[in-house]
């Protein structure tokens, strides 16, 4: 299973990683951090659908969010779609 | 003695403490009095805090800009720490205690209100209303303008497209004043 | 379990919060300029010439040695460094409201005597740090805080396409429109930033690429909504692609 | 009439509107951007012109164009837009045109800060520009006077063909406060008619230039302006604060002098005599002011935003007659009444 | 005998010398602008904004409502003058140094706002007033006094196309380059101009005719050998034609 | 060595040369071609870059850009291309950048003319552009000082990495005159070295700017820069020239300082008792030689080729201990001994 | 028989008037004027060749050159030819 | 007494008075005189007269600019007419009388010198070497300089690409110098 971590205290919560997630893995949550912004999490804090492609971390303009990508999700489809989009 | 009165308000970008400090000034231009005004500005406005400086008296006013103020509006967190220690000893300070833990307070120095702003806006519907709230309570604990000069000048303040929302700004004000006299019977 | 980190954050990124607003794109413009410089492992000798705008505060953010320009000028600016020292690698951060307003002709001069170096423009329609006023990218109708009924065409003239205007200079050997608004642009972003160092290191002209932007402040829009406009209001109008890749062409 | 609560970005722009300006030209920069953004509203709604150009130089020419042709046009930025608009300055020196042009200044040099200083002084009053020019310059000190010496700029301009500046700072520009409107007659259509172009159609055709090689010309043109600069004297304006029993005279303008005032207040009930005198009009300066007080056997302090420049002017009005002490407050810093009360009471201190 | 007169002093041309070196074409284009105004009658209601360089004097033979603008700047002056006066005929007259080079910037963008006025650009390839210096539009190869090895291209660029950079711009409603060299160019420039002339009267946008133009001193040349060099070298680059009609080509 | 036969503006460009500039970056105006024009030719024979730049602007940003670098560079122009500069001067002092700029400079304001005056001491002196910065300020009288001038004014704007200008006119370019050149060593290439920008290799990287936004930084830069001004009073540099004897000093810089000798001249053969100060730099300003020569009772008259710029100066460094009177020479006009006689005759009347 | 008048004061001896005529009918002459510029004349003083087109006086930048054109030389071919061109 | 001398050299543009100027100063400084040169430029010049003025002395010299010239050579009649008026009493004026009417010389005031320096010129073959038929004949004139330093300084003033004319030159230069011999034996 991959996994998504996030800085929390550097979250924006502009939503850009909600919006490029393939799994609709990230959601906005209730929390405000210490600079007043509305935080993300993972939807329902259910990591599983994962893909671990990454495009959550690309996005964020704010580097925010880290993943890790088990070695399980790397599959050759995925790699391939890298390569095509 | 002469009337004199100044404050510092802070919070976060969108918390509308720029218009909590156009209000009082208006409310004081309203009663009369002199007021200057001054906004920071630029970028560092951006994401950030924003704060704006408010001087009324009853004399022509000097200086616009205070570097130990009398009294604070405290909006958020970071407003207090900033700003706080500045405070002149003995002034006053209101604390939005919905975002604000009380043991940040400078008890001994200074004259902390401590006012849930936030749950009351939302009590009242809208988070928005919640520097109103603040206003509201500011005005009840320094008297220096009266209430109902406040809620006139809402409408100098408040663009035209938004004056269906007058009548949400008034009950706020009214309710933060209310919350004073409520919670610090001696005070104001 | 074996775990790989599937996006990394380049190193000469510094690890600081950035000044900009929630969801502005220069971030993201940001991030993938510092990747690009790492693979090509350019930023060691790397000259980074910075413009008046939000992003002028790119050298707390990408730590490479750096350069403030006068509004307008960085072109200019970073045609005396090229000249100075023929063996860094110089690129340009500019806006739109630097680039191609106040300095058109610092651009167009420096693309045109083909300096050997690379500009990346930022386009997003508006000043951003003075607060949303027209710039001369601002689209037809688009409310800005000096337009106030929207940018008007017969008065304030329409939206300067600057990749086109670039790539017709005879200095200029590549000149690309981005975006950075899915992660499918964002992969061709990477690939024209990376031609276009390359076109640097070939030392044969000038090269150009422009970035289309979201600025949700100034736009007064969410961040989502302002990433949306991109690809409904500006990518029409702004077409994104490789207008020019002289060394591509002749070879 | 009733009172109006703005900012001084904005009370300068009506004061411009309310002054019969039609046309405006600026490119945005912080802390002014209120003038063009209100112009951009309220000009267009009374038939005149907003043209938000390509960049300050562009702007001034444009304003030069205008001026040219007797029209009452304002242009206005900050202290890096300002230095770009020299060049355009000079010329309308140079060419006898009138024109208001507002700078708004911050921190310098170079890209500096965007908060107030008094920096630009020099600039302003010694001319940035090339040649022997000046501007008028004037510079308020509350947003009331932003106001009112925006509609006196437009007359001066017009009355001397020659550029004005409104010297303020990001004091003056953010600061709101209450002011007061007048309401003008219509404009005076016809203050440039004998001069502005418009066309040749019955009369002579004219030319505006500063150009002149042929021998003699250059050098009667600068004289025709030295006889201008003299005469503008008469339009000295300053203000004094408690100098009449005061030992010690400070001197400071526009945010400065009005924060110099509140700690000249405080001093006053710690017992000092103090005063101060404001200069409102720093070219032509009120040096005749100065004298007059000298001769009385005041002492003088100079407080301005910056290191050290209208204290130069102070002291060739001074002449001798009395020595002049300088604080300057660092640009870059806010200035409070707390920060010259200390260099205050060591001017006291060094000659009692 | 009954005579007529073959070709007649436009009346607004002043009966004196000029300060133009034997043969300039400056001479011609002063006289074919005269001739064009009072075709037009647009001559009582002119101003005209002269630019810096041989130009410059323009006032002292066209006679009519003139003003001096900064180099370069005369787009944007005129830009004032029109939006104060809109009812006077403005045109501007600029060399290719003041145009192209250091007014890049102003001629570009008071085009694209299709500001209501009428440019006409002199483009001799060389800074004629101040020496000889390379202009913008000097000829790849071409030795001027700052070129002493004639210009390099892969150093300063190669010479810029102002007409074709113009007729890009949407607020410009015509453009088209000429020449004065012999009868049948003058024929043609004289059409260009008249139509250019209407363009602003129609008031709906920007008017710019460029004139190939010779400056024997500068060349270094003879008057004749310059005159030649227009058709031989200048054309061939700088082709003639009408680059944009707005108002023929909609209606 | 032998002398060379050469225009001001020639000599400038091989001081520039000689002392190891290596980038040109200029913009055609009168009368300073020569500079560009020579080298165009000289610059790339040695290795150097020549740009013609498309602007005066993008030429003094050119310079900006090289002086971060650490290289030693020059940009040149005349009086409205120097206005243009104002912008990128104050960010090179704003940014602690190197670099020299040469005015020679002509008759003002506005287009003006081609001829030679001292109009642009202000904006040379007091800054042109915004903010409070200085550049250093070197003013040749002759070919020779052109040459020796410029090649100390490289080493001054590395030693206080501060912009340094040339104040020449159109009588000290245009003039040809014989000079000795200096062979100079290789350039020190580590003048530089612990600041540069050349790519973080080996290092940390470097940020080279003028902003300054976090509080407190911009007034502790602006402090610096007055340290940097004061320690750079010990580069006054001056002539006297029989002032020993002298009743009446006259004090006249560049061309006209020249100029004003030969009257003095003259007026010794006739018996009076005048010496001259000239001043070659005019920021550091040589205020303690004026001071010194007032000590000894010496009155004083100040010429200029304009209405009256530099008298300032030397009254601020008179501070009353001497008055000073001035003859201002019309800009426009040329001038000769001839025509500072009789100013020299009344000033000697008016007290003696 | 059309006539051409010169103002030598006024010719700077460019001889672009030389270059436009469609006869040959002016050419350099020896003379210098005032201002030392070599001026031009009728060739051989032969003013009969002259077709009274004008095109010199249209070229010289200098208006040094008057055309008087004697109706008899305004045919229809001239007029043709000068719409043409 | 020192030695000092100056004069004005003007022409039409073509006539080359900027080489006579520079040739006339440079044999000044290989006399080790002190010398200073400035001409007029800029647009000026352009189609009009040029001009250029020579100081030369054994003192340092102060002014360059010359009102009331001692020495005037007028190589055209608008130069004459313009500059025959400042010469000082006395002086000496060396006109071009190829070009110029003897009847407008001033010959109560100064000492003119008639040279028909042009056809002179022509004479040796090339109209263009008047300029140094006039300097010749105004070295010998005015003595200031010895004509021999004079054609040994022509090899510094002339640019390379014409060093085959320098023979050309020299005759010029001895051409003019003889001509004041012959005509104004007692001159000089
Ligand atoms: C000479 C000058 N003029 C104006 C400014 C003010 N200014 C700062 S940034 C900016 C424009 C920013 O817009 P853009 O280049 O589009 O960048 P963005 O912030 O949108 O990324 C302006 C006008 C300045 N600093 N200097
Ligand atoms: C700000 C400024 N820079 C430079 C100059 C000097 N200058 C005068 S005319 C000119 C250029 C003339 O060239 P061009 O525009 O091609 O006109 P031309 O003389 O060739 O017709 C220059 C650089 C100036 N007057 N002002
Ligand atoms: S790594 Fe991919 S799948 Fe996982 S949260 Fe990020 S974007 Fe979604
Ligand atoms: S993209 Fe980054 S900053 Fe934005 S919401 Fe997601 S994690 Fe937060
Ligand atoms: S103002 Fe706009 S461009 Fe600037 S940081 Fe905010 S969103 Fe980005
Ligand atoms: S220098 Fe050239 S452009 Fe200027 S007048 Fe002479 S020939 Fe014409
Ligand atoms: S009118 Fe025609 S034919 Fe006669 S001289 Fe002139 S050009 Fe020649
Ligand atoms: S065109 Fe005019 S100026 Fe030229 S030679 Fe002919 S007549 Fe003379
Ligand atoms: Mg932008
Ligand atoms: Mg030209």
């Amino acid at each position: 299973m991959s996994r998504v971590i996030f800085r929390e205290e550097r979250c924006k919560g502009c939503l850009l990683c909600t919006l490029v997630c393939p799994t609709d893995n990230i959601e906005q949550s209730q929390r405000t951090n210490k600079q007043g912004y509305r935080i993300v999490q993972i939807s329902n804090g259910d990591m599983s659908a994962c893909k671990g492609c990454g495009f959550c971390a690309q996005i964020c303009p704010d580097e925010a969010l880290t993943v890790y990508r088990s070695k399980a999700d790397r599959t050759s489809e995925d790699l391939a779609e890298e390569e095509h989009v | 003695m002469s009337i004199y009165q100044d404050a510092i308000i802070a919070g976060f970008g969108g918390q509308g403490v720029m218009l909590m400090g156009t209000l009082l000034a208006v409310s004081a231009m309203e009663s009369d009095l002199e007021v200057t005004y001054i906004p920071v500005y630029g970028p560092e406005m951006r994401g950030g805090t924003a704060n704006c400086t408010v001087v009324i008296s009853d004399e022509e006013i000097g200086s616009p800009i205070i570097r130990r103020p009398l009294t604070l509006i405290a909006m958020n967190r970071p407003s207090l720490e900033k700003f706080q220690p500045l405070v002149r000893d003995n002034g006053v300070v209101l604390i939005n205690s919905s975002l604000v833990e009380p043991d940040l307070t400078d008890n001994g120095r200074i004259r902390a209100y401590h006012v849930p702003v936030n749950d009351i806006a939302v009590e009242l519907g809208n988070l928005r209303l919640a520097n109103m709230v603040a206003l509201g309570a500011y005005v009840r604990i320094t008297g220096i303008i009266a209430l109902e000069v406040v809620i006139k000048s809402l409408s100098e303040v408040i663009p035209e497209r938004y004056h269906h929302l007058l009548a949400h700004n008034t009950r706020a004000l009214e309710a933060g004043a209310a919350e004073i006299e409520h919670k610090y019977p001696s005070g104001g | 379990m074996q775990e790989i980190q599937a996006y990394k954050s380049p190193g000469i990124l510094a690890d600081i919060p950035t000044h900009f607003c929630p969801g502005c794109h220069h971030g993201i413009v940001h991030k993938l300029l510092a990747t690009c410089l790492e693979e090509k492992e350019l930023a060691e000798k790397s000259i980074c010439v910075a413009a008046i705008g939000c992003g002028a505060f790119i050298y707390n953010y990408v730590l490479v040695d750096s350069l403030e320009a006068p509004h307008g000028r960085a072109p200019a600016v970073a045609t005396g460094v090229k000249r100075s020292r023929p063996d860094s690698f110089v690129f340009v951060y500019q806006g739109d409201g630097d680039l191609a307003s106040i300095g058109l002709a610092e651009i167009m001069h420096a693309a045109n005597r083909g300096e050997r170096i690379t500009v990346i423009y930022v386009n997003n329609t508006v000043y951003g740090m003075t607060g949303g006023q027209m710039a001369p990218t601002t689209m037809v109708g688009q409310k800005t805080t000096t337009t106030p009924g929207g940018r008007k065409p017969e008065l304030d003239g329409f939206p300067l396409q600057m990749t086109e205007i670039m790539s017709r200079l005879r200095g200029v050997h590549f000149a690309a429109r981005v975006a950075v608004n899915n992660i499918k642009n964002l992969k061709k972003a990477r690939k024209a930033l990376l031609r276009a160092f390359e076109v640097q290191k070939l030392g044969s002209g000038f090269g150009f690429v422009e970035f289309l932007a979201s600025c949700p402040t100034n736009w007064r829009m969410t961040p989502v909504e302002a990433n949306e406009r991109v690809a409904g209001e500006m990518i029409p109008y702004f077409p994104l692609g490789i207008f020019k890749d002289q060394a591509a062409e002749e070879g | 009439m009733s009172k109006l609560f703005v900012k001084g970005n904005e009370a300068i722009a009506r004061g411009a509107l309310d002054a019969g300006c039609s046309c405006y030209f600026g490119y945005p920069i912080t802390p002014q951007n209120e003038i063009p953004e209100f112009m951009s509203k309220a000009l267009p709604e009374t038939g005149g012109q907003f043209v938000q150009a390509e960049s300050e130089i562009a702007a001034a020419n444009m304003l030069l164009g205008a001026g040219a042709c007797g029209i009452r046009a304002m242009t206005s930025s900050s202290s890096p837009g300002i230095s770009l608009k020299q060049e355009a300055i000079s010329y309308m020196a140079g060419s006898d045109l009138p024109g208001v042009i507002v700078n708004i200044s911050r921190g310098g040099p170079g890209l500096g800060d965007i908060g107030p200083s008094q920096g630009d002084y020099f600039q302003a009053v010694k001319g940035g520009g090339h040649g022997d020019y000046r501007q008028l310059v004037l510079a308020p000190g509350t947003v009331q006077e932003a106001y009112d010496l925006t509609m006196l700029a437009f007359d001066l301009a017009f009355a001397y063909r020659n550029p004005v500046m409104i010297l303020g700072d990001a004091i003056i520009g953010q600061m709101m406060e209450p002011i007061r409107l007048i309401r003008r007659e219509a404009q005076d259509r016809e203050e440039s008619e004998s001069w502005r172009l418009e066309g040749y159609a019955g009369r002579k055709p004219r030319v505006i230039k500063s150009l002149r090689l042929a021998e003699g010309t250059l050098g009667k043109h600068n004289e025709h302006l030295q006889q201008k600069y003299l005469t503008a004297r008469r339009e000295c304006r300053h203000e004094e604060f408690m100098t009449d029993d005061a030992e010690l005279i400070v001197v400071a303008f526009g945010s400065i002098g009005r924060i110099a005032k509140s700690t000249i207040r405080r001093l006053r009930q710690k017992g000092y005599r103090v005063g101060l005198l404001r200069p409102i009009t720093l070219f032509p300066f009120p040096s005749q002011a100065l004298q007059d007080l000298a001769e009385k056997g005041k002492r003088f302090l100079t407080i301005e935003h910056n290191m050290g420049q209208m204290v130069e002017d102070v002291r060739l009005a001074l002449c001798g007659l009395a020595p002049c002490g300088f604080y300057g407050h660092l640009p870059g810093n806010l200035p409070t009444p707390d920060d010259f009360e200390g260099s205050i009471l060591k001017e006291f201190a060094s000659e009692a």
